[in-house]
């Protein structure tokens, strides 16, 4: 059986590769990426205390974050198209007309 | 007693008729004056058994109409009149109805919403005047404030935005604090007798511990300070009066500014007299100071208006002296001050206005020999300026030597300060009026001018004869606001010894820990 | 004959004015004049009868008063508007009211031809309405009321011709220096009620003596006698009356000679049992009487506007009233100011009806010789002048005498000594008046001399008139009279009430000795004066080369004016100046408006946060979360 | 077993997102993502919930991935040019947060948080996965799922309405 702490453990380093992720790259797509590595990582601990608690809730919740997921990315993309028709870009840093 | 409710006629007639004005539609317009006017003659006669049906003697309120209004949390609205609100709800409908008979010629874009905003402005005070109970109280209170922002606001001068923003938030300001105290009072008011209420007589029944009591007096004072307009924080009123059309500040000074010293008189002072008592020197001085410093500034005032505003402030200063005097004579010099500085202020606002409206300014420099041109107007001015000095056989003397007589018997030092303010009263009130009416005719522009009309005559009438009445007989006045004037203070040594008795054991919930002995020095 | 006709006494000119604010130009200038003065003759009509009638009583209880209506009762306070004839106010009603109609007959004949002549007539009336109510009062506070009223009608009447600067000026001056005063004399009202409970003046003098301490009296007697000198010009505050000769002469005469300014003598001689009470402010009083006589003389000498010296010396014959009633002679001190309202009257009216013939022409330098043109006049200026200089038999020196004889009883010698040097300089400065006026060269411009005229009966009847009263009034108070003098027997009652009255008796030899000494010491003044302006001016030009900057001192009434103004008047403007523009625009609204601006300041702090770029929200979530972290962890 | 099949998984999961957020080029970003998913399956198999592994391959490695290389393409995205003193210092930062979160998740561990005891075996558990999960979904969760289909429903509405974009093509108007 595996260890809970290491898979906790695990999905505390992916989940903090995905915040890199967020916080270092300029295209919206790769950090449209490290959000569902993020999501992903979260899924893990839902499945491993699943495991561990022997009882389905886990994996029927990780189901829900994957339909949700599912309708994010549908509509991120949908945005990062339109925004690219608009402004020839997918650097987040060139879009910075919504500010105080 | 009547059988209709009638102080709930009394507040909600101008209010239905503020509407009604306002919706009257375009072609209407012209009329709009006429039918205010009507309005405001029609409330004002209605207010006159206030004066010829009220018991003075009979203790508690008349015409006390008390109905549920938020069963779950014990609000009622309770309406009542006694000696000091049934004489200023008089001066507020004699007023009101004179301002609007004044504003015909000085209104002309949107004149319908103008009669309608001062028409709501009448119910307001009305109501801050009548209601008991202390959530209707601060309903009242800000429903006040709405009418006079846009009168301001809109109907204003060059910077009237500022002032009526600055007016508002001013006020606005002192009166949350007010609210907090009035809901903090409310729990401990629950606890006390596990009856939630908002109801002013219960409220003077509780006793509160002294320490305690010092927040929520100093929560009222400031909120009331602030109307008053007490020295620090007076500077709103110059800008409102400035700004204001002259309808509107007849209306600001003589009757919105009585609402400060009318809040001590029924609220903070009978509720709070443990804290009153460590505050009274306090508050006895900066009302010196704002007698004082009102007629110093106001000397060198180059417009007319802003000089009438600080000596509102010099007239207000002697209202609170009075209050603070702790005397019958005081109460009763504090009470004849606020309604003989209602009659002659508004009158000067009005004669401010007849000029402006002709000359459209308000410099004193821009007038000079107004005698030889307007006689009339002039000789109006002249009494309404010796009433404001305060002129023997003028309303002014009698609330001024009776405010001073009753300083001089609390204490000898304050009325020999406050006294001085008669001499600076005169220096700048006959400077003012040697600049203006006197001299030879230096602006050709004042030659043409041309003497009051019939209406303007009509306006002034009746406030002249008021000054002569409350100068030479002040004694019908007096014998109405004495007996409920001598209940305030007989009811504010009572609480005090209560309270003082309850020093340990203070019933409702302890505050950020009680601060220690002495009073605020805040105002 | 019941005594409720008091009150018609200030009623009746209420009336007239009244009358004629509602009717207005209808009623023409003879009918304005008619009304005004038959209104005042009747108001003395009246006086007279009401007088008799108190005289008809026994000594002891020689008082009518009359309640009109209670006027303020709160808590113990009360006061009424109630009348009180007494021998002293009798003596008063009768001088204001007599005095008051001749000068309104002499008015109306001196402002024929004033375009606001109803507006005149309309002021005086207001003026003896006013006087009448302060004489007749039962109570201070509604002495108050006549005492402020008649501030109000001086500074009406001083600034009548308001079209000159000078005079709204000066009206001005006058009400804010008597307002100076009032708040002196409320401050003693004060005192008084809280001690005595009371402002009636029975109830005040019965209580008075048990009830007020040493200390107490003194400060309230003191303070009143602020009032009274703010009122009646003496030293702190007699600036405003020489500025008050900007109105019309008929104004000053019975304004600023007979009535108001008598006013304060009159107070203090009502209050006589609290100021006995309080020796140390009858010393102060005698004082300052005594200084201001002195100074006024002085500054009298150097005058050479006819109504500038005739101020001086009202400022002066004051002086003189209240050294009498400093040294506890108030009987004396309103026997001068019965015999000072006749001559000084007269002599301001005279004064007009040269002003009138001159066609406004007041400077002395350029008079001169009318004593030919104008006989009448010249007649009664000049018993006037001798009458004020302190020539036997006639009414000045009875008066005067009477004071200097107090003075020296009640051994004040400083006192007595300031009082005959005054005497002298009196003479003096009066004879140099009429030499300058009448006699002499006649230094007329030309146009003057061309339409010189003796003026008109309405005019010359009352000079007449009070000429005989300055020569008659004195022998109402002539000394050596078998029971006493009649003056002093008639104001008894009133006087002795306290009690405490100082007699002192001076043997008859002393007297006598004291009478020649004033009367040398007029007759001295006389001859000077004449010596120096009339038989050889020479000496008057060598006496000013000589004494050359004693003489810029006294032209420039020892620059007491400009003194008060650089002292108190420009650092006052200039304080409420700096108390406006910077206290209130910077500091008070400042703080308001700082509220505001720091406000607004923050808020654009805060606004750098939202820059728009995803990355840096997405960094403060991220902090976020590890803060959330760390506060677990701790 | 289990345990070196687990770390093995767990290692390609760790590198390949690394390289997800590491590489340059978008097309090989997505390629790694697609491979940390599957590893991800493999760790749900090894946690016995086959459903959602297979689940994980079909929803995320084929369908998001798919649109992901389907938009990358179509955007004909090049190579992600990362320079300029502004963007290192972001960069930076980012470095920092992401080591800082580590930390506190490290520490947060360390602790060593009481877990809760481990269930006994529930009775359906022995019945397959997939049943058992069908069954829950039916019953107890019947309302988010219904909730779920209304949310696609809305999330296709919305991708159509903002992909349909203006009836031009900017490039017309360029």
């Amino acid at each position: 059986m595996i260890p809970l702490n290491w898979l906790v453990a695990l999905s505390a380093i992916v989940f903090t590769i995905g915040v890199v992720g967020v916080l270092v790259r300029r295209n919206a797509l790769v950090i449209f990426m490290s959000v569902e590595l993020m999501l992903n990582a979260a899924n893990l601990a839902f499945v491993a205390f699943a495991n561990h608690m022997k009882s389905l809730d886990g994996q029927i919740f990780v189901f829900f974050v994957m339909t949700v997921a599912a309708a994010e990315v549908a509509i991120g993309l949908a945005i990062i198209v339109h925004l690219f028709r608009l402004r020839e870009t997918v650097f987040v840093d060139e879009i910075h007309l919504l500010k105080g | 007693m009547l059988p209709i409710p009638y102080l709930t006629v009394l507040v909600f007639f101008p209010l239905v008729a503020a509407v009604l004005v306002a919706v009257l539609p375009q072609r209407f317009e012209r009329s709009a004056r006429a039918w205010a006017t009507l309005a405001a003659a029609i409330e004002f006669v209605a207010s006159l058994p206030l004066w010829s049906r009220l018991t003075p003697s009979a203790p508690g309120f008349q015409f006390e109409e008390n109905l549920a209004w938020i069963p779950s949390i014990g609000a009622r609205y309770h309406l009542g009149v006694d000696g000091i609100s049934a004489l200023l709800a008089l001066l507020t409908t004699l007023m009101t109805f004179i301002a609007v008979l004044s504003a015909w010629t000085s209104v002309e874009r949107r004149s319908r919403e103008f009669y309608a905003m001062l028409l709501a402005l009448e119910a307001g005070m009305l109501g801050t005047f009548f209601c008991l109970d202390l959530l209707l109280f601060y309903v009242f209170w800000e429903a006040m404030l709405i009418p006079m922002y846009l009168l301001i606001g809109v109907w204003g001068g060059q910077r009237r935005i500022y002032a009526a923003v600055k007016f508002f938030l001013y006020t606005m300001a002192g009166s949350v604090l007010m609210l907090v105290a009035i809901l903090s009072l409310f729990q401990m008011q629950r606890q006390f007798t596990g009856v939630p209420s908002f109801d002013l007589t219960s409220f003077y029944a509780m006793p509160i511990a002294p320490t305690l009591q010092l927040w929520y007096f100093l929560a009222f004072a400031f909120a009331f300070a602030i109307k008053v307009p007490m020295w620090p924080v007076h500077t709103w009123l110059p800008d409102a009066h400035v700004e204001a059309p002259t309808a509107g500040s007849v209306i600001l000074a003589a009757v919105l500014l009585k609402m400060g010293s009318y809040g001590f008189v029924r609220f903070a002072m009978p509720m709070f007299p443990n804290a009153l008592a460590v505050c009274t020197p306090t508050i006895a001085w900066i009302s010196i100071i704002g007698i004082v410093y009102g007629a110093v500034v106001a000397m060198v005032q180059p417009d007319l208006k802003k000089l009438v505003a600080y000596s509102s402030v010099s007239h207000m200063g002697f209202c609170m002296l009075g209050l603070m005097a702790m005397n019958a004579q005081g109460f009763a010099g504090s009470m004849m001050t606020m309604l003989s500085h209602g009659v002659s202020t508004g009158a000067l606002f009005l004669l401010v206005g007849v000029i402006y409206e002709r000359r459209h300014t308000r410099a004193i420099a821009d007038f000079g020999g107004l005698w030889k041109v307007m006689p009339v107007f002039s000789a109006i001015f002249l009494v309404v300026t010796l009433s404001s000095i305060g002129l023997p056989g003028t309303n002014g003397f009698v609330g001024e030597f009776l405010v001073l007589l009753g300083a001089f018997m609390t204490k000898f030092s304050w009325a020999a300060v406050a006294a001085t303010g008669v001499i600076l009263s005169a220096c700048y009130m006959l400077w003012m009026f040697q600049r203006v009416v006197f001299g030879p005719i230096v602006h050709e522009e004042n030659r043409g001018l041309g003497d009051l009309t019939l209406r303007e005559r009509l306006v002034f009438a009746p406030l002249l004869l008021l000054i002569f009445w409350m100068g030479f007989m002040p004694q019908p006045f007096l014998d109405r606001m004495q007996p409920a004037l001598d209940r305030t203070l007989e009811l504010t040594h009572q609480r005090a010894e209560r309270s003082a008795a309850l020093v340990e054991r203070a019933p409702g919930i302890r505050l950020v820990s009680a601060p220690s002995g002495d009073g605020g020095s805040r105002p | 004959m019941n005594a409720s006709l008091l009150a018609w006494i200030p009623g009746l000119p209420l009336a007239a004015v009244l009358v004629n604010l509602l009717l207005g130009d209808r009623l023409g200038k003879k009918g304005t004049a008619w009304l005004a003065c038959g209104a005042v003759v009747a108001a003395f009509a009246l006086a007279l009868r009401a007088v008799l009638q108190l005289a008809a009583l026994p000594e002891h209880e020689r008082h009518l008063s009359e309640v009109a209506w209670t006027w303020m009762r709160v808590g113990t306070f009360s006061v009424d508007v109630a009348f009180l004839l007494d021998p002293l106010s009798a003596v008063m009603v009768l001088v204001v009211t007599g005095v008051g109609s001749l000068i309104h007959i002499y008015a109306t004949g001196y402002m024929s031809h004033d375009p606001s002549f109803r507006r005149f007539f309309l002021y005086l009336n207001l003026f003896m309405f006013a006087m009448l109510t302060l004489v007749l009062a039962d109570n201070y506070l509604l002495l108050f009321v006549g005492w402020e009223g008649v501030g109000l009608c001086s500074y009406l009447l001083i600034g009548f011709w308001y079209e000159r600067p000078s005079a709204a000026e000066a009206g001005k001056k006058a009400f804010i220096v008597n307002r100076i005063g009032d708040f002196g004399f409320m401050l003693g009202a004060f005192m008084l009620v809280t001690a005595t409970g009371s402002l009636q003046f029975d109830r005040v003098f019965s209580a008075a003596p048990h009830v007020f301490t040493a200390a107490g009296v003194t400060l309230a007697t003191l303070l009143m006698f602020l009032g009274a000198t703010g009122k009646s010009a003496q030293i702190p505050l007699f600036t405003w009356l020489p500025d008050a000769m900007e109105g019309p002469t008929p104004v000053s005469a019975l304004i600023h000679a007979a009535t108001m300014v008598t006013a304060g003598v009159y107070m203090l001689a009502r209050s006589h049992v609290l100021f006995e009470l309080a020796p140390a402010t009858m010393q102060v009083v005698a004082v300052i009487g005594a200084a201001t006589a002195l100074m006024a003389a002085t500054i009298g000498l150097a005058q050479n506007d006819i109504k500038r010296v005739l101020a001086y010396s009202t400022v002066s014959q004051l002086g003189y009233m209240f050294m009498a009633c400093g040294v506890g002679a108030f009987g004396a001190g309103i026997f001068h100011v019965m015999t000072h309202a006749f001559f000084k009257a007269l002599l301001f009216l005279g004064a007009g009806s040269v002003i009138h013939a001159m066609s406004d022409e007041q400077y002395m330098r350029r008079m001169g010789g009318l004593s030919s043109r104008l006989p009448f006049t010249h007649g009664t200026m000049a018993v006037a002048t001798l009458a004020i200089a302190g020539v036997p038999f006639l009414a000045g020196f009875f008066s005067k005498d009477e004071i200097l004889h107090a003075a020296w009883a009640s051994g004040h010698k400083g006192i007595w000594l300031a009082g005959i040097v005054g005497a002298c300089l009196t003479a003096f400065y009066m004879t140099r008046l009429y030499v300058l006026t009448f006699r002499g060269p006649s230094r007329l411009s030309h146009e003057a001399e061309h339409h010189l005229h003796e003026s008109p009966p309405s005019m010359i009847v009352p000079l007449v008139v009070l000429a005989v009263l300055s020569v008659v009034g004195g022998y109402v108070g002539m000394p050596f009279q078998q029971g006493g003098n009649a003056f002093e027997t008639w104001l008894h009652p009133v006087l002795s009430a306290g009690g405490h009255a100082a007699h002192h008796e001076v043997s008859r030899g002393v007297e006598w000795l004291l009478i020649l000494l004033s009367v040398g010491v007029a007759l001295l003044g006389i001859v000077l004066s004449l010596r120096s302006y009339l038989w050889n001016p020479a000496t008057a030009t060598a006496l000013q080369t000589r004494f050359a900057g004693l003489h810029r001192l006294l032209v420039n009434k020892y620059w007491v004016d400009e003194v008060y103004d650089a002292v108190l008047v420009r650092p006052f403007v200039g304080i409420s100046e700096w108390m406006w523009r910077f206290w209130d625009a910077k500091v008070v609204d400042g703080l308001v408006n700082g509220v505001g601006t720091t406000l607004e300041g923050g808020s654009a702090i805060l606004k750098l946060f939202q820059n728009g770029y995803v990355g840096t929200y997405a960094l403060f979530i991220t902090l976020g979360v590890i803060a959330l972290f760390l506060h677990f962890l701790r | 077993m289990t345990i070196a099949l687990f770390v093995g998984f767990a290692a390609l999961l760790v590198v390949t997102s690394l390289m997800v957020i590491l590489h340059r080029n978008p097309v090989t970003s997505a390629l790694f993502l697609v491979l940390a998913f599957c590893s991800l399956a493999g760790i749900y198999l090894l946690l016995h919930a086959e459903f959602l592994g297979m689940v994980q391959i079909v929803v995320y490695a084929g369908a998001i991935m798919v649109l992901f290389l389907f938009v990358i393409m179509y955007l004909n995205l090049q190579h992600d040019v990362e320079s300029g003193v502004q963007i290192a210092l972001r960069r930076g930062i980012g470095w920092l947060a992401g080591a800082g979160l580590l930390l506190a998740g490290a520490t947060l561990l360390g602790r060593g948080l009481a877990l809760g005891p481990a269930a006994e075996v529930s009775p359906d558990q022995a019945s397959g996965n997939v049943a058992a999960i069908g069954k829950a979904l039916y019953s107890r969760y019947l309302f988010p799922f219904e909730l779920t289909s209304v949310l696609l429903l809305v999330a296709m509405v919305g991708v159509i309405v903002i992909a349909r974009g203006r009836a031009r093509s900017p490039r017309e108007d360029a």
